[in-house]
């Protein structure tokens, strides 16, 4: 009788897979998973931790709080941050005073490890949640993050 | 003057401008019909799997095939340096007009059928095997190993498996009585014959179902593309339209596969209790829904069961399918000489 | 003059001349899961050789991890098994923190802890999807992911990433977890406890899918410890190697749990090793979700990290097995060596022991279930 | 069996003080380690395998080290029975020609793992079937994981 109840238990396993898929199909509308992706472009919102890119933002003083330190730069594994700095006169205490001159971003070789963004005593850089990074010229992914005549905000320290 | 239009009196006393009219008239219903079903196989796939399916080219992406269709007619033709050249270009051809020949002895009204033959199932099941020789050819000529794997797997595949889906019609054919197509839909004005036979005829539409997806050789049979073991199977080397011709060919046999089991089994253009019998053309629609109904089934096996393995494919033809079926054939004919058939 | 040998002797039992030929299984290959090239002799459908040509994908990371300071290297264990990045993640933390006798909170621990079966349920639901796939049921592939996407989204929300999260660090974690975590995993488990059912009855109950896994690829339990065959391959030959229970870490000390063991050492006991380690890791993550201790989620640690003179061993339970590392340390900032010990090299060179005889439908189901990710062997 | 005691008992099979004996190292480390020769090598592996007391069946780890002068390779063992571990290492100061014993007669895993060593080290062992290299291309010269390995187009030094 084994012949015959291995027909058996094998159609028997065959109907239940196909009860299962059936189950969905008849749900297909409502159960579908797909993101249909340029279109939800409105509604499709990244989570805030997102890691997109290294941003700097700048309050409306066209002031950014980055010092210059260069934890940032010593924290990343790839050398995708480059701090070009200058030692200027603080007008307030007359006194030399780090500043950087341009915050170079190399996009293209970051990992998006966080590292920089961890290292930063002044919460200088963070990260952007956007996702659309493909250019057609990777000389467009070497990004300088401090906006042209910006200052570090008073009072930021080391 | 008088020898030209004597060549065409010749051409439309025989005959001959009728069938090639109806030729091309099948051919291009037949081709966007399998342009059809691969979409629809698209979209079936689509929803066992959770996703949405092509929806971009037209009203819910009805015209994506058309477009695939355009997209492999301008692509290159591309071939092994060491392919035998006549062999790897006549296999597609070998394959797509196989299985549009088989199309032509379907009645898909009473009066909707090109070649009505007193041999009608025969015909088909001598067709249907002429195909694989398609893809032996395809799968050795183009000198690649896995194409060849393919090719071979395909062999031994039709080789059992013709034997299942002759036998299981046999069954059928001992209720009938006949081979011709129309007439066997006549008798079904009595009860559809897979009421008519009840138990046997029951677990011939099983073996037959089984034994058919294998002649198609669609997943669970796929063993001949196995995508996971083969790459593509038989057809690797080939690109572009010729490509096409055997991807259109498959979903074409599917169609056949499951016109035959609704010819069969079902009652063909039959309505259901007679309930359109005042309106002829209704028998398409009947005929074309049980078909897809069919078709249906064999895409809900293709998206839900893995691939059996090649031997093992084998124990299921000569182990149970072939046994089953011999039984069957004799209590078919048990039954047709007891008159225990049911009758509407 | 060996082909001559064996031919003789095949047609004196057979009286069939049969001839053995190359095929070459990748790079580029469906089954392969990326860049692994087999080269396999055959004889008609039998496989009588594998030998795999590894080094498609080398990045050299061990070399380059002698470059990076210890917070560095975090981020390049990620890549190595992708599908297990938090777990390779925290060896890399556990070594250094036990170098430098550095006690982490507990809220740290059972987060790693929650985390590292995340990713271990994570890495199985791909597995699961992509073993049915390679068996030919192609539709289980998207209700694997679906499942996944869920804990690829509590990853996202948390460590801000999906896949290479790098949000362990020496001495904790990189940021607190996000307020909605817990209320996330929490959706989940019920969800995955009600589709897990599903999986097995799609697959596993399958005839067709047992008649391909039973029996193919037995491997006993004395070729797997010979082999070094460690995680669900191992397990499922009978040797019990959990590294979970034998050398805990974290917070696995207190958590009860069963050991997923099988006997049959076949394609389908290591299936089925694999499911029952998702329910396992429902059932840890249910034990700490709800009993995060309050606290800090790092302790301080020098911006230059040196490891005291000495060589350093840690070993961890991926969802491959067990991932070790060795660091070499000569007191700088530096390490001087570090290996990895992949799961995934030891597993793969037991292939071709086990997958000789069979098929090319069998090989391809054996490599499914020792569930290989080139990048681990690749290092 | 604890660290002691596995000391004493691989101490008692050499007790010979003529012939060179294993040397216990770094006794504050996590694991019992233990250097030796390496024309004793292969006897002290076939020993920590077999013996009952030890049987060391399951071989996890095998690193190549470059330690400056020497070349080395360290074996991490555990023991499936008696769950203890202990590492073994071995050095050579022959760095044009290495050549140490092989161990995968005793523990299949080798196979793998010296082929890889002799990729990055190009250390040589003895009674290997198989012995080419594992990830790299057959005519890569030279061995990239040694210290003194410099690859002036494809290496970036920081």
């Amino acid at each position: 009788m084994g012949y015959f109840s291995n027909i058996y238990h094998g159609i028997r396993t065959l109907l239940t897979g196909m009860r299962v898929t059936g189950k969905y199909f008849l749900n297909a509308r409502k159960g579908a998973i797909t993101q249909q992706y340029p279109d939800n472009r409105d509604t499709l919102k990244m989570f805030e931790r997102f890691r997109g890119e290294v941003v700097m933002p700048h309050d409306e003083n066209n002031e950014h709080s980055c010092t210059g330190c260069q934890k940032c730069e010593l924290a990343c594994p790839n050398g995708s941050i480059e701090i070009i700095w200058d030692r200027v006169i603080d007008p307030e205490t007359g006194k030399k005073k780090k500043a950087i001159d341009q915050h170079i971003y190399h996009f293209g070789m970051c990992t998006q490890c966080g590292l920089c963004v961890d290292a930063c005593p002044s919460d200088a850089i963070k990260w952007a949640q956007n996702f659309e990074n493909s250019v057609y010229d990777r000389t467009q992914l070497t990004r300088i993050l401090n906006k042209p005549g910006s200052k570090v905000r008073a009072g930021v320290e080391e | 003057m008088n020898s030209i239009s004597n060549i065409i009196d010749w051409f439309i006393n025989t005959g001959v401008l009728n069938m090639a009219l109806i030729a091309l008239i099948y051919l291009t219903v037949f081709a966007l019909l399998g342009l059809f079903l691969v979409l629809l196989e698209r979209k079936v796939a689509a929803w066992f799997q959770l996703r949405i399916g092509p929806n971009r080219v037209g009203y819910l992406g009805l015209f994506q095939t058309i477009a695939d269709a355009l997209k492999l007619v301008s692509k290159e033709l591309t071939g092994t340096v060491k392919a035998d050249k006549f062999l790897y270009n006549l296999a597609p051809y070998f394959v797509i007009v196989t299985s549009l020949m088989a199309l032509a002895v379907f009645p898909f009204t009473k009066d909707l059928q090109a070649f009505d033959i007193n041999i009608g199932i025969f015909f088909l099941i001598a067709i249907s095997s002429i195909g694989v020789i398609g893809i032996l050819l395809g799968g050795w000529s183009s000198n690649n190993k896995f194409a060849l794997i393919g090719a071979m797997r395909s062999g031994v595949q039709t080789v059992s498996y013709e034997l299942s889906v002759g036998l299981s019609l046999l069954t059928m054919v001992i209720l009938t009585g006949s081979l011709q197509l129309s007439e066997i839909i006549e008798v079904q004005k009595s009860g559809w014959l897979i009421v008519q036979g009840h138990i046997p005829a029951i677990i011939a539409f099983m073996i037959y179902m089984i034994a058919g997806t294998a002649e198609t050789n669609r997943a669970p049979f796929d063993m001949v593309e196995a995508e996971s073991e083969l790459g593509a199977g038989y057809h690797t080397e080939y690109s572009g339209m010729k490509f096409a011709y055997f991807f259109l060919a498959e979903f074409i046999n599917m169609f056949i596969i499951a016109a035959i089991a609704t010819t069969i089994f079902f009652g063909g253009w039959l309505s259901p209790f007679g309930i359109t019998e005042s309106l002829p053309w209704m028998g398409l629609f009947w005929f074309l829904v049980k078909t897809f109904v069919l078709v249906f089934l064999m895409m809900w096996f293709r998206w839900t069961f893995p691939r059996l393995r090649v031997d093992q494919l084998l124990t299921l033809e000569w182990k149970y399918l072939l046994p089953i079926n011999l039984v069957n054939l004799v209590l078919m004919a048990v039954i047709v000489w007891l008159n225990l058939t049911i009758q509407i | 003059m060996e082909t001559a040998v064996l031919n003789s002797t095949t047609v004196k039992k057979s009286n069939f001349k049969s001839e053995e030929y190359f095929i070459n299984m990748g790079p580029q290959h469906p089954a392969t899961h990326g860049v692994l090239r087999l080269l396999l002799t055959i004889d008609g459908e039998i496989i009588k050789k594998v030998e795999p040509d590894l080094g498609y994908i080398h990045r050299s990371i061990e070399k380059m991890s002698e470059s990076n300071s210890y917070q560095q290297i975090v981020h390049l264990t990620d890549r190595l098994d992708y599908l297990s990045s938090h777990i390779n993640n925290e060896a890399v933390c556990l070594c250094v923190e036990n170098a430098l006798e550095l006690e982490v909170p507990e809220r740290v621990k059972v987060i790693r802890t929650i985390l590292g079966e995340l990713t271990r349920i994570a890495s199985h639901t791909l597995w699961w999807g992509v073993m049915g796939m390679d068996v030919g049921a192609l539709t289980t592939y998207f209700y694997g992911f679906r499942d996944r996407e869920m804990i690829n989204d509590i990853f996202e929300e948390t460590c801000g990433a999906r896949l290479t999260m790098n949000y362990n660090i020496p001495g904790g974690l990189m940021q607190d977890i996000h307020p909605n975590f817990v209320k996330r995993v929490k959706e989940f488990i019920p969800h995955f406890r009600s589709k897990l059912p599903e999986y097995d009855r799609l697959l596993t109950g399958n005839i067709i899918f047992q008649k391909r896994t039973k029996g193919v690829g037995v491997l006993s339990r004395e070729d797997a410890i010979n082999f070094g065959a460690s995680g669900p391959v191992a397990r499922a030959s009978g040797y019990s190697c959990d590294v979970r229970k034998y050398h805990p870490y974290s917070a696995l000390d207190k958590v009860n749990f069963t050991e997923a063991l099988d006997t049959a050492g076949d394609s389908f006991a290591r299936y089925k090793v694999r499911i029952a380690e998702m329910w396992e890791s429902l059932n840890i993550i249910e034990q700490l979700i709800d009993n995060i201790p309050e606290g800090d989620f790092k302790v301080a640690t020098n911006a230059v990290i040196k490891l005291p003179k000495g060589d350093f061993y840690q070993k961890v339970e991926t969802a491959r097995g067990e991932f070790g590392v060795y660091i070499i340390s000569t007191g700088n900032k530096n390490p001087y060596r570090v290996k990895f010990r992949s799961p995934g090299l030891s597993n793969l060179s037991l292939l071709n022991h086990i997958a000789v005889g069979g098929k090319i439908g069998d090989l391809v189901a054996t490599m499914a279930t020792i569930d290989i990710v080139v990048p681990d062997i690749d290092r | 069996m604890n660290n002691e005691a596995l000391q004493q008992t691989i101490l008692s099979w050499f007790p010979d003080p003529e012939f060179p004996q294993p040397q216990f190292t770094e006794e504050g480390s996590q694991f019992l380690n233990l250097s030796t020769e390496p024309e004793q090598l292969h006897e002290l592996m076939h020993l920590l395998k077999n013996n009952p007391e030890t049987h060391f069946d399951y071989l996890f780890c095998l690193t190549g080290v470059d330690y400056g002068k020497e070349l080395g390779v360290v074996y991490h063992l555990e023991s499936t029975v008696h769950r203890h571990i202990m590492v073994v290492k071995v050095q050579t100061a022959d760095r044009e020609n290495p050549i140490l014993d092989s161990v995968q007669d005793l523990w299949a895993t080798a196979n793998f793992h010296e082929r890889e060593v002799f990729d990055f080290f190009g250390i040589k062992f003895k009674n290997h079937p198989n012995l080419k290299r594992l990830f790299l291309t057959d005519e890569w010269e030279g061995y990239p994981l040694r210290k003194d390995y410099v690859d002036e187009t494809n290496m970036v030094v920081k």
